[in-house]
């Protein structure tokens, strides 16, 4: 029963998403709407803006900045949790 | 610029920077301290800020050197400082509460890494509130989800573990499903803020009106889990239960608040209330909100546990929350909004008040309350103020926000749903009154019982007082808050 | 729905989502579970990158003689997905040791075992 | 693990992969690479120091205490340079920023290089957190 459900729910979601994607743009593309002037201005200046020549580097360091921040403190967050589940040694204190 | 602009990113630094430094420092005390402080300061600097946007209106923030799109902006209008300050003012409350509870319910060496996640959790729902870019919100709602689960399971029992575990996974899933949605709008946008977002989506919302349904219904699904909307909302009785009362308080009253903004942000400023109006989505939010109110509420009936109970009302609470949103009028965004304001003040105080109780009377049980309001007659004060303004008893906050719900149903023409709102409330006040009376009337209930003999200091109770007072006071004037919260909706 | 056709890389990472999705529904084993919550992730990065490949041009790296702004892909997505990748690890990281003190506490990691044995 | 051979390799081979990590962070911002993958280099490092020596010598190497204190440090580090830079920029206060230099160098694009060590140096320590406490239950 669980199962019959399960892969119901799964073809149906799976439908769903494949509806949606039908009407995505092309794959490879160059004029899909993702290829606008905000990637070009990434390639275009990021020398200039950051000094970077790896221009991901470029992003997720400089414009980004922010979200790696924020992604730092993903993995801190999670080593904080799995210190606190895990750790035995700090029982004994 | 102003001074007061470069706020909103000092509070996130504040309390990151300061959540950074807990781990290494020993001394429990100053930890306990440093915490509170942290937030009182950010508290105070919340309130700046809602004083610029009321003087000079909206204002984006550029995080770094580069403009949006390119860069990553904040943005601050009426309801992000609102929110910013109810979430400063409840998480600075639940802390100072915490400080005499939390050694009960936590190993000692846990408790400086557990300030960590409260710091780094509230600072992660204030991201989400502040920030105008879709992917920087899925980066804190991911940090906010870690440390959600990581303040369930600081304290280490068995069934704390497997709350987590759950919770963890299903808002794994739940995150995945937004990030999923933000692929599909950026595959036709080209774009991660939300209001270049927006600018791109009128022009091409009738080419692709398939992928743009499924992407919104992707993100109310995504942060439907999250914030507990009824179908996918099982994690929460669990996670809420069996987490130390302060967590439950925080989890309760802020983390699936913040969710629920970031949904209202969604729908106003990144798709734009008419394209949202004209699809399906918001009709669904309805109807499982009203199904969400019903379903909470006689779950909480047959509920034996206390804090089991306040946590089923949380999912009728929740529902409310959706309903609102789900009439998909103007009114009713207000009143959700209202609503969220009403439910944090009168949750987090309920969940500290039974960790009181609790540890007060060492047990969990309903049954065993009686006479518990001669025992410790000013924590029951709070939790009647508490109970009553969540039944809806004029004076109280509830009560105001019930009769928003009712006036935005009239405007939207679905009468019918008044009966849900009325059945709900019937419901709220069947399991919260028996425990009033039992605390207090009924005469073999309260013979032998000690006047005040458990009762705790009364700078014990002050945060729950001070909320009680909140609770009380916007129950009473409730107008100017209203006024704010029209006047943020309308400036979305 | 030719579409669905040229756009294979996506349709692909779309039906390795519904794996995922499957793997997490079916399985009482909690370790296959986080994996089928990995599998999900990783097909939603896959979905992610592909939105910003465009057919026959370079990594977004500066090599040499800058080649115009149609010498490279689209840099967005991958750089979203660096962020997305550490996401999921420590994601991953944490299940797994919450799932090492579920065996701990209840000497299993079949859910429905744990469900029999937790009591309620 | 007592296996003397796995020991004497593992002495051999630990440097490079150390060197090999090092030069991922500290060629982040000109080639694929960067904190995060030269980080996850560095870790494994640890680990394979920790799998290859004597259980006793190898807890002792690091304390729990130096790795909790490495990875708030370098996060307190991250988020004061980058905080004094989303300052200066948001609120265009115009404050002194680092000069980018010539690209293609190590010592160019500004702060690009202590963040991504700061960024490497946090990565390593988490996973070696989450392996030592995944094996023993203690850092």
């Amino acid at each position: 029963m669980k199962k019959i459900l399960s892969v119901t729910l799964t073809i149906v979601f799976i439908g769903i998403l494949l509806f949606a994607l039908s009407e995505c743009p092309e794959f490879g593309n160059i004029s899909n709407p993702a290829n606008n002037y905000v990637s070009h201005r990434y390639i275009d200046q990021c020398v200039k803006d950051t000094g970077a020549i790896n221009i991901i580097t470029g992003i997720i360091l400089d414009y980004r900045a922010f979200d790696t921040f924020g992604e730092s403190i993903v993995l801190f967050a999670a080593a904080i949790s799995v210190i606190v589940v895990l750790n035995k040694s700090r029982e004994q204190v | 610029m102003a001074v007061e602009a470069n706020f909103p990113l000092l509070i996130l630094l504040i309390l990151l920077i300061s959540a950074f430094m807990m781990p290494v420092i020993k001394n429990i005390r100053t930890v306990k301290l440093f915490s509170l402080s942290a937030m009182l300061l950010s508290l105070v600097l919340s309130v700046f800020t809602f004083k610029h946007v009321s003087r000079a209106g909206t204002f984006v923030y550029k995080v770094g050197h580069f403009a949006a799109p390119w860069g990553i902006e904040l943005k601050i209008g009426y309801l992000e400082s609102i929110m910013s300050i109810m979430f400063t003012f409840i998480a600075a409350l639940i802390i100072w509460a915490s400080f005499y509870s939390i050694e009960h319910e936590v190993k000692e060496k846990n408790i400086g890494l557990y300030y960590t996640l409260c710091g780094l959790l509230i600072a992660s729902l204030l991201g989400i509130v502040y920030s105008n870019d879709i992917f920087n919100c899925f980066v804190f709602i991911e940090i906010s989800s870690i440390a959600a689960s990581g303040i369930v399971v600081v304290k280490d029992n068995k069934e704390n573990i497997k709350a987590a575990l759950k919770y963890l996974i299903l808002s794994s899933l739940g995150s995945g499903l937004v990030l999923m949605g933000i692929a599909f709008l950026y595959s036709v946008t080209g774009n991660l803020n939300m209001d270049y977002i927006h600018q791109e989506l009128v022009n091409v919302k009738d080419l692709y009106h398939n992928t743009l349904i499924i992407s919104l219904g992707l993100f109310t699904v995504g942060l439907g889990v999250k914030s507990a909307m009824f179908p996918v909302h099982i994690w929460l009785p669990d996670a809420h239960t069996y987490a130390p009362s302060s967590s439950s308080a925080m989890l309760s009253a802020l983390v699936l608040k913040a969710y629920i903004i970031l949904f209202i942000k969604i729908v106003f400023r990144l798709y734009g209330i008419d394209i949202v109006n004209s699809m399906p989505v918001l009709d669904i939010v309805l109807v499982t909100g009203a199904a969400g109110m019903i379903y909470g509420s006689i779950m909480a009936i047959l509920q034996k546990d206390l804090k089991r109970m306040i946590a089923y009302s949380s999912v009728a609470q929740i529902g409310y929350i959706f309903f609102g949103m789900g009439l998909g009028n103007f009114l009713g965004f207000v009143a959700a909004v209202f609503h969220i304001i009403s439910h944090a003040l009168t949750k987090s105080a309920l969940f500290l008040i039974a960790g009181n109780i609790i540890h007060q009377t060492h047990s969990k049980e309903i049954g065993s309350l009686k006479g518990i309001g001669i025992e410790m007659p000013v924590t029951m004060g709070v939790f009647i103020a508490g109970a009553l303004s969540m039944v809806g008893i004029p004076l109280f906050i509830g009560f105001n926000s019930k009769w928003n719900f009712a006036l935005a149903i009239i405007d939207s023409n679905k009468i019918l749903f008044i009966a849900v709102l009325v059945a709900s409330s019937v419901l709220n006040a069947v399991y919260y009154l028996p425990i009033i009376i039992n605390g207090f009337f009924g005469e073999e209930n309260i013979k032998d019982k000690v006047f005040r003999s458990k009762e705790k200091p009364v700078q014990v109770l002050l945060p729950e007082l001070i909320l009680a007072f909140a609770i009380v006071y916007f129950g009473i004037s409730s107008k100017g808050i209203i006024d704010l919260i029209t006047k943020s909706i309308a400036g979305l | 729905m030719e579409r669905l056709i040229t756009n294979y890389y996506e349709t692909a990472s779309i039906i390795l989502f519904g794996i995922g999705f499957m793997t997490l529904l079916i399985h009482n084993n909690l370790i296959k579970k986080i994996i089928g919550m990995n599998i999900m992730d990783t097909s939603i990065f896959l979905f992610f990158i592909a939105k910003g490949y465009i057919s026959g041009k370079e990594a977004p790296i500066i090599k040499g003689a800058y080649k115009g702004v149609e010498g490279y892909i689209n840099p967005v997505p991958t750089a979203l997905m660096l962020t997305g990748i550490v996401v999921a690890v420590s994601v991953t990281a944490f299940a797994l040791a919450l799932t090492i003190k579920v065996y701990d506490k209840y000497g299993t990691i079949e859910l429905n075992e744990i469900l029999e044995k937790g009591g309620d | 693990m007592k296996d003397e051979i796995l020991r004497e390799i593992g002495k051999f081979i630990i440097p490079f992969i150390q060197m090999f990590g090092i030069y991922v962070i500290f060629n982040g911002h000109l080639s694929p690479g960067g904190g995060f993958s030269g980080g996850t280099v560095l870790g494994v490092s640890l680990i394979l120091h920790r799998l290859t020596e004597e259980p006793h010598r190898a807890s002792t190497g690091i304390s729990e205490k130096a790795v909790i204190g490495f990875m708030c440090f370098s996060l307190m580090l991250y988020g004061i340079l980058k905080g004094y830079s989303f300052i200066s920029g948001g609120g265009e206060l115009g404050l002194l920023e680092i000069p980018l230099g010539t690209p293609g160098r190590i010592l160019s694009g500004g702060m690009l290089l202590p963040l991504n060590i700061a960024v490497g140096v946090i990565v390593c320590f988490t996973i070696y957190t989450f392996y030592t406490l995944f094996d023993k239950g203690e850092i």
